[in-house]
């Protein structure tokens, strides 16, 4: 670690620490946690991004489905759901395979004739997506009849929670596979339309397929990986701990909770960027950056272009899962609603952007710095609207348009410092470091 | 007779004309996505943001006029705030690459860096519009709303079906075909709009040939000022103007500048129309048409719908994804290494 | 195979066809190219030499017609296949790894290396070291022979239109392939150089019996180190032999050598 | 002392544009409490305004960790949005003992038992507005109709119990699809519902979202012309844009004694906004508070006697009398807020409320006639 | 005084000087062929003439004005016209159109200079409705000397004409920029094919290292065998 990388981390340290001693511990850890998050996220992009060079910007749905992992692992199932419709859905299930199964041999037998191919490919999935439905409309139907105020849907496993996260991962990765296959050759523009449409299409999905997990009537009450902070109050050491710290029992309670948290993510944050690391450092790194400098040449010099970057992509989309995955383990709820690009995926691409592409400790950076200002960016924006206000008279019209929305500070924000970072370091903070550059 | 007029009517006015609004509209986005990916070599995803900002710039605009008691007969004022905030629009957006584009231009950023910046702007912008307008919906339509009413159309025609016709519509559609074609002939048949080609491609070489970069920057923006005034105010005028709408008809417009080969301005109009067609056809309940059209026995039960609405987002891109497969280069781009 | 020729033919090309839009760039070509041998691919600009590589290489799948390597058909197998089956090729504009240095260059050739896969990478590190080591001795050998060991370290997309050239060459020799096609190695290389590549090439061909086409406008290359050449005109062969024999050809000289050569005799050795 | 009550908005996100006129009203009362000086020892009372996003659970929190630890809040207005609402109850509120009133979070499943007692809404029931929502259609002889809602939890749950009461009712709803807020062109949508026909158009969603664009749509297109709307589309907004001939009905949560009308006054006194959505329940969930600290004498004891301030027995409140009632609880009285949307606590903390049909007669709402539950 | 004269150039990109005081200069109707040993910094030299580096000291001359100063695009309008090394057509535009952007600054008819330039280049003619960026290397290279000649300048900067060009094309080449020079044109020539250049020069410099090594008439540096074995690659 150069003296530039330990003296930013230092500082971001330093102004957490000033968050705790200023404001509270409880928001200090809460912003460390979501860090955390917002680091793995952001090593899941980086990956992708800096590492192999490919432009997705479809992250929101990665998140999204590592959530929903969280949910169909670790909720409680519902067995009358199951009762009224699972054998209606897994019928239709088997009917979908089985189908796909059948178009894939027609593609074998007519792979000489391609207009009858295409034909007998189309209308085979055609009659099997609709042979389907007789059995999945009714099944749906009848499990989000069940209690639909309160469950109507098929519930989960009832696993332990931290097991999602990897199911998390790995319901991502195998969400991206066939999304990688199809546009990994794309260049940089048109895989990032493609993405981010793919992203929204999931989405559509969660948001509107309601046996899965109650779609837009969210999921509450998950479980979690740590004590209640009800459970805390009542033990015995935590209250001697709180007599003898001199803190609030709620408080101490509070931060212990959020302390445990912290370690869990500290945790698979550091296995992940261990891992990345070496990745990075290997042949495996050298070989993807050769192939993102040029793609045909290291054809030519026997790369397995699409397939390494389908492995990019989905280990990265994998690690982003993972990330969405103790999200919602942390909000305690999966709310189809929440998934919004600005914030899943735009602002994760900001964290690597201004931390530093391509640069692992760049990205866990800029992470912790932008999920910071983003977090404070309200009560700086409240500040600097009052500031700035300060010299206009009272009833001036921009004056009011400030006082009136310190919150959306927030995005303008969020724009300049993206403006100037790209202008005046365009690489990063904490930049890759290759031989020397050159424009 | 009646049931076939009857059904060409509703399908006329429940598919053809909203599509084809809906795709004009789509259209002045995607041209102005189109030029400056041709011409500036970025994917600007600040360009929904520029067409909100423009159609704010002439809102005020219009309101004073209003003030003024200038009016435009039937035709919206609306129209000549639309020639005022161009000007306007074409000094921001040429501000704002002083300020930016330009020097990640000089020292030779990838592509990504410009859609990185752009989304940048973009969020300023949005606070800049927050600032101008506030979150809230206006209406700022005048003049003649209407061409042909419902009802006007039911008691001349003495049909049950009902036609309608709105003047932003038909502005709309006229207009968007209209500058397609001539950014077209631009493009390909002037001294300027093949100096803006060439330096499209090789700004090095371009500068060698004696072609004024600063002078084809400028005037890239000031087209795509003309064009996203004009869209966003067309579809301001039509849909109701809500600042942060615009957001929305992003990924669309991207799809159908894609769909058409980014670059080519004939692309992003047909891009346009199949993105918009794709998604109403596809979501349109065909079951009345049907009904008119077939045998009374032959009338259908359901709504004939090849998928509900809630899906419709999913078809640009299942569209967008097999035009990719298979024409990576878009319908009318050309293929070039 | 199937002539009755000493070497047996390593690469085969039968009847190959493509078309660009209306134009035929290769137009129903055939020609072999016997195992140990350097080979010459000469013709006007446009004839189609260099399409002709792409479609050998897996960069084009042929309209029509078979490309055989050892007697196996390998027509429109991708690129990364053919290079683990030996079959190379270099471009005729250089395409560099610009941010990698010169060194990484040419250590990220070999395939299989331990480290590329992420097994590997996490769980045997040893054996990746060691791997490296190996690799950068070999890099620096090449680079050496090459005279580029001063720019070893820099970016590659900082070098000179000829040294981009010598790096080319360097990658197919960390390669050990079985074939190389070179894309005019010659063009924008100092002649001075280009001799010391032509030695290289020989020396390899030699010592470690790789088979070379390579496309070529300089004759004086093409007589020193080609066994036989194939002239290409308007995408088919238009004649092959030895190179006294091409050079001396009627319909060569009028497609490609020109009168005024012919006459003044350049190239002829 | 001065106390600090939080307000918990999603001042950015999808509903930015709701969010402004109910700090508003929410602050209205704030305000009149604070004045009179009547609360326990002559309390002053301060807002502070956080940004709940309405979507990101995490910056919720994170806003709702600030308000409680830093700013020392000790009640909260808020969230709006029901995702956000459970996340800040979960991780803030509970751990932390904070009494949360929310004006607009319907989500049926923040009726649990989880909540600690600390939970609370102002909100009407989506429940039961869409059972009166059927039975003003049909009452008006409306027996076929296509529906629309928002596509989130309110939308859904509303459009839910709206159908099924239809339905049970004789009704029939000839098709049910949500629209996304925000967009850009709901013309799919509008021909849909079109072709699947319906004497009238339902609409659930808000005045100035997608409601907005649905009902412009239709008009633009001719594919309906008359809409029932639940309290989310409540604004005169709509006539305004669309014209006074607009043939518009619906439900909206309404106080018999007039809360409603005396609350459009006070707010317009103040130069506020009033008939914007749930701006009527955010006045009311800050005087709830503020009430039950009177009752309570202990903000962290709040919590237990809103029921009491809520449901009487006592003196009813409407806006504008909170001065009044603060000096009969302090006199050891008893009151029965009304408010602006008649108050009416049930279970575990849902507000039933009345109701009035309403309709559009020459650009304003007037009241046909009050609902209440049988 | 030469014409174009480029005297003791010093410059580099950002971190080493890649020219060291290097000299050029070339009258009117006259070739000046450069060349030397790859990564000698020849290209570098021709773009510190057109404006293309900053330079840390030195001076270029034309017609006796001091045009260090000068940006790019008033020297391309003073006459001077480029045809870069590499990337030296605009691969999406046609044939046809390439050659008209040369013609950009030209307020003139074209249609005879374009007919000249079918002349010499037939290919091009024939695929003038192709684009540039599907033609085969060496059509490239005739295309980027086309487009320079379309400007009809009083300079002519060519880098590496004719890399990749078949002999016949190259004698063809050789032959008119003799003829065109002749008309009254400077010429600066970078060549490898040093043998055929130098055949045809007035000047010829060497280059090593961005300096000036050898300078001397053409035919005299290709007799001297010193010269021959170290840059120019002659064997016997
Ligand atoms: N993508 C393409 N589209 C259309 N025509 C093409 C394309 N690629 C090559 N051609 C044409 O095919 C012909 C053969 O080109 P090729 O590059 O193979 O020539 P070559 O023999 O290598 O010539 P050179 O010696 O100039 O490199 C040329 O006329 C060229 O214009
Ligand atoms: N853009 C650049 N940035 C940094 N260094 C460069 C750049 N371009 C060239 N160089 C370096 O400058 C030196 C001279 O390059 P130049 O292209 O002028 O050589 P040249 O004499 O034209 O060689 P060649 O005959 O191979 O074309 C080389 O060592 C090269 O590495
Ligand atoms: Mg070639
Ligand atoms: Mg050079």
């Amino acid at each position: 670690m150069n003296r530039r990388t330990t003296l930013l981390y230092a500082a971001m340290a330093a102004v957490l620490l000033s968050v705790a001693l200023l404001q509270s511990w409880q928001l200090a850890l809460t912003i460390v946690n979501l860090c955390l998050i917002s680091a793995v996220m952001a090593l899941g992009v980086n990956v992708q991004w800096g590492v192999a060079g490919m432009f997705n910007v479809g992250t929101m749905g990665s998140a999204a489905i590592g959530g929903l992992a969280v949910v169909l692992v670790s909720a409680p199932p519902v067995r009358a759901a199951w009762a009224a419709g699972g054998a209606g859905l897994l019928a239709s299930a088997a009917i979908l395979v089985l189908t796909a199964g059948v178009a894939l041999a027609f593609w074998r037998w007519f792979g000489s004739r391609p207009l009858l191919r295409g034909g007998a490919v189309a209308a085979v999935l055609f009659s099997g997506f609709l042979l389907a439905q007789q059995w999945f409309l009714p099944a749906t139907a009848a499990i989000e009849a069940v209690d639909a105020a309160s469950a109507g849907y098929l519930g989960g496993l009832g696993l332990p929670v931290a097991l999602s996260w990897l199911i998390g991962g790995v319901f991502a990765g195998l969400l991206a596979w066939p999304v990688g296959r199809l546009t990994a050759g794309l260049r940089s523009d048109y895989l990032a339309v493609a993405t981010f449409g793919i992203s929204e299409i999931v989405l559509a999905v969660v948001r509107n397929e309601e046996w899965l997990a109650r779609g837009v009537k969210n999921v509450t009450g998950l479980p979690r990986p740590v004590p209640y902070e009800s459970d805390l109050q009542s033990a015995d050491g935590v209250q001697t701990l709180a007599l003898w710290l001199g803190l609030p029992l709620r408080d101490l309670a509070s931060i212990l909770v959020k302390l445990a948290y912290t370690a869990w993510f500290l945790a698979v944050l550091g296995i992940i960027f261990w891992l990345l690391e070496r990745l990075g450092r290997a042949p495996w790194g050298r070989m993807m950056r050769a192939i993102r400098d040029n793609e045909e040449a290291a054809r030519a010099m026997g790369k397995d272009v699409a397939r390494r970057h389908l492995q990019a992509f989905v280990l990265g989309s994998a690690i982003v899962g993972i990330g969405g995955a103790m999200l919602v383990t942390l909000d305690g709820q999966f709310t189809a609603g929440a998934y919004q690009p600005l914030r899943y995926t735009f602002l994760i691409w900001v964290m690597v952007i201004i931390g530093g592409a391509g640069n692992h400790r760049g990205a866990v950076y800029g992470a912790f710095l932008i999920w910071f200002v983003w977090v404070q960016a309200e009560t700086a924006g409240l500040w600097l609207a009052s500031a700035a206000t300060a010299l206009l008279a009272p009833g001036n019209p921009l004056r009011a348009a400030f006082e009136q929305s310190p919150a959306q500070l927030r995005y303008v924000v969020m724009g300049l410092i993206l403006v100037f970072v790209m202008r005046f370091a365009p690489r990063g903070l904490i930049p890759e470091a290759t031989p020397e550059h050159q424009k | 007779m009646t049931d076939l007029l009857n059904g060409l009517i509703h399908l006329t006015s429940m598919l053809v004309l909203p599509g084809l609004a809906y795709g004009s509209q789509l259209a002045f986005g995607a041209l102005g996505v189109t030029l400056i990916f041709g011409v500036l070599r970025f994917s600007n995803f600040a360009h929904a943001e520029g067409m909100s900002l423009g159609t704010a710039v002439c809102i005020l605009l219009t309101l004073w006029l209003q003030g003024k008691g200038i009016a435009l007969g039937p035709l919206p004022t609306a129209l000549i705030g639309m020639c005022l905030a161009v000007p306007v629009m074409a000094l921001v957006f040429i501000g704002t690459d002083r300020a930016l584009y330009q020097h990640f231009r000089r020292i030779n950023a990838r592509p990504e860096v410009f859609m990185i910046v752009s989304a940048g702007v973009m969020l300023i912008m949005n606070g800049a519009i927050r600032l101008i307008v506030g979150p809230d919906g206006r209406e700022f339509e005048d003049g003649e709303r209407f061409i042909v009413t419902a009802g006007g159309f039911r008691a001349w025609s003495g049909l049950a079906e009902p036609l309608v016709l709105k003047t932003s519509q038909a502005m709309t559609i006229g207009l968007a075909l209209a500058v397609g074609f001539a950014l077209f002939l631009f493009l390909n048949r002037t001294r300027s709009g093949r100096s803006m080609r060439a330096y499209a491609d090789n700004r090095n070489l371009a500068l060698l040939s004696g072609v004024d970069p600063d002078r084809i920057v400028r005037l890239t923006w000031v087209l795509v000022a003309v064009l996203s005034v004009t869209g966003g105010v067309l579809f301001g005028l039509d849909k109701g103007y809500r600042p942060f709408v615009y957001q929305q008809l992003l990924l669309p417009m991207f799809a159908a500048a894609v769909v058409g080969g980014l670059g080519s301005p004939l692309g992003a109009i047909a891009g346009s129309m199949i993105v918009a067609f794709s998604e109403l056809a596809l979501t349109f309940a065909w079951k009345k048409a049907l009904g008119y059209l077939l045998p009374a026995a032959w009338a259908p039960e359901g709504l004939m719908q090849f998928l509900s609405t809630d899906y419709k987002f999913a078809i640009s891109f299942l569209i967008l994804v097999v035009v990719l497969l298979v024409r990576p280069a878009g319908l009318f781009g050309k293929p070039v290494k | 195979m199937g002539k009755n020729e000493t070497p047996p033919d390593l690469l085969a090309v039968e009847d190959l066809c493509i078309a660009f839009g209306g134009l035929k760039a290769v137009d129903r070509m055939s020609m072999t190219i016997a195992k140990g041998r350097i080979a010459g691919l000469i013709g006007p600009n446009g004839a189609g030499k260099s399409t002709l590589f792409n479609l050998i290489a897996g960069y084009h799948r042929p309209d029509s017609g078979r490309v055989l390597l050892d007697g196996d058909d390998i027509t429109g197998k991708p690129p990364h296949i053919l290079f683990g089956r030996g079959v190379l090729r270099t471009f005729q504009i250089a395409r560099e790894f610009s941010t990698l240095s010169v060194r990484e260059n040419l250590m990220m050739v070999p395939a299989g290396q331990a480290g590329e896969t992420f097994l590997g990478a996490w769980l045997r590190p040893a054996r990746v070291r060691a791997q490296e080591r190996a690799l950068r001795e070999k890099a620096d050998e090449i680079l050496e022979f090459l005279e580029i060991t001063h720019v070893a370290d820099l970016p590659a997309g900082s070098l000179s239109g000829g040294q981009k050239k010598l790096l080319e060459l360097g990658r197919t020799m960390m390669a050990e392939p079985k074939i190389v096609f070179l894309d005019e190695v010659g063009a924008g290389v100092n002649r001075t150089l280009l001799y010391n590549i032509a030695t290289a090439i020989r020396r390899l061909n030699r010592e470690r019996g790789y088979t070379f086409c390579l496309v070529e406008h300089d004759m004086q290359f093409i007589a020193e180190l080609c066994d036989d050449v194939t002239c290409m005109a308007e995408g088919r062969a238009l004649a092959r032999g030895s190179v006294a024999d091409i050079l001396s050809n009627e319909r060569v000289i009028e497609a490609y050598l020109g009168r005024g050569r012919a006459a003044k005799g350049t190239g002829a050795a | 002392e001065n106390l600090k009550i939080g307000i918990l908005f999603g001042f950015t996100g999808p509903i930015e544009s709701l969010t402004p006129p109910m700090a508003d009203g929410a602050e209205l009362a704030m305000k009149e409490v604070s004045d009179s000086h009547l609360l326990r020892g002559g309390d002053t009372v301060t807002a502070v305004r956080g940004d709940s996003t309405c979507t990101d659970a995490s910056a919720a929190t994170a806003a709702a960790e600030r308000l409680v630890t830093v700013d020392k809040i000790v009640a909260l207005v808020g969230a709006d949005c029901s995702g956000v609402t459970t996340a800040v109850l979960n991780n803030v509120a509970v751990p932390n003992n904070l009494l949360m009133i929310s004006p607009s979070a319907t989500s049926p499943a923040l009726a649990a038992d989880t909540d600690r007692g600390l939970f609370f809404r102002t909100a009407p029931s989506d429940a039961r507005q869409g059972e009166l929502l059927s039975k003003v259609l049909i009452d008006r002889g409306i027996k076929t109709a296509a529906v629309t809602y928002t596509n989130n939890d309110y939308g859904k749950g509303f459009a839910d119990s709206f159908v099924a009461a239809y339905k049970a009712a004789g009704g029939k709803a000839t098709l049910v699809i949500p629209h996304e807020d925000g967009k850009a062109d709901y013309s799919a949508e509008v021909s849909a519902l079109s072709v699947a026909g319906g004497e009238t158009l339902v609409v659930l969603g808000y005045a100035d979202q997608g409601g907005h664009g649905i009902i412009k749509a239709s008009l633009d297109s001719g594919a309906f012309d008359s809409f029932a709307v639940g309290d989310g589309m409540h604004s005169e907004k709509l006539t305004a844009d669309f014209g006074p001939g607009l043939k518009i009905f619906g439900t909206v949560p309404w106080t018999v004694g007039d809360g409603a009308t005396k609350f459009a006054a006070l707010a317009k006194a103040a130069g506020k906004k009033a008939d914007s959505s749930f701006v009527r329940e955010s006045y009311d969930a800050a005087a709830l508070i503020l009430l039950a600290i009177q009752k309570a004498g202990d903000p962290a004891k709040a919590a237990q006697h809103v029921m009491d301030v809520a449901n009487g027995p006592g003196e009813k409140i409407y806006p504008g009398e909170l001065a009044k009632a603060l000096k009969i609880l302090k006199d050891g009285g008893n009151v029965d807020y009304v408010g602006a949307s008649d108050v009416q606590m049930i279970g575990t903390g849902e507000s039933a409320g009345s109701y009035r049909e309403f309709e559009n007669k020459g650009g304003k709402f007037e009241t046909v006639r009050m609902l209440t539950a049988e | 005084m030469s014409y174009l004269k480029a005297e003791a150039l010093v410059g580099g990109y950002g971190g080493a000087m890649i020219l060291n005081s290097c000299t050029i200069a070339v009258d009117r109707g006259r070739i000046a062929v450069i060349v030397g040993p790859n990564g000698a910094g020849k290209s570098t030299a021709m773009k510190a003439i057109l404006g293309l580096l900053r330079l840390t000291s030195g001076r270029v001359l034309l017609d006796g004005r001091d045009i260090t100063a000068l940006p790019t695009q008033a020297r391309i309008s003073a006459g001077m016209a480029f045809v870069p090394q590499t990337d030296n057509v605009f691969p999406s535009l046609s044939v046809f159109e390439n050659l008209q952007m040369g013609a950009l600054l030209r307020r003139d008819p074209i249609g005879e200079t374009l007919e000249e330039i079918f002349a010499l280049f037939p290919i091009l003619a024939e695929k003038r409705h192709q684009l540039a960026g599907q033609l085969s290397g060496g059509q490239r290279q005739q295309l980027a000397v086309g487009r320079a000649l379309m400007t009809r300048p009083s300079v002519l900067l060519l880098d590496e004409p004719t890399a990749g060009v078949s002999p016949n094309v190259m004698d063809e080449l050789f032959d008119r920029i003799t003829r065109i020079a002749a008309q009254g044109l400077a010429v600066v020539m970078v060549e490898q094919n040093a043998a055929g250049a130098l055949e045809i020069a007035d000047t010829g410099f060497v280059l090593v290292q961005g300096a000036n090594r050898f300078t001397g008439a053409g035919r005299d540096l290709l007799n001297d065998p010193d010269i021959r074995r170290s840059f120019l690659g002659g064997r016997k």
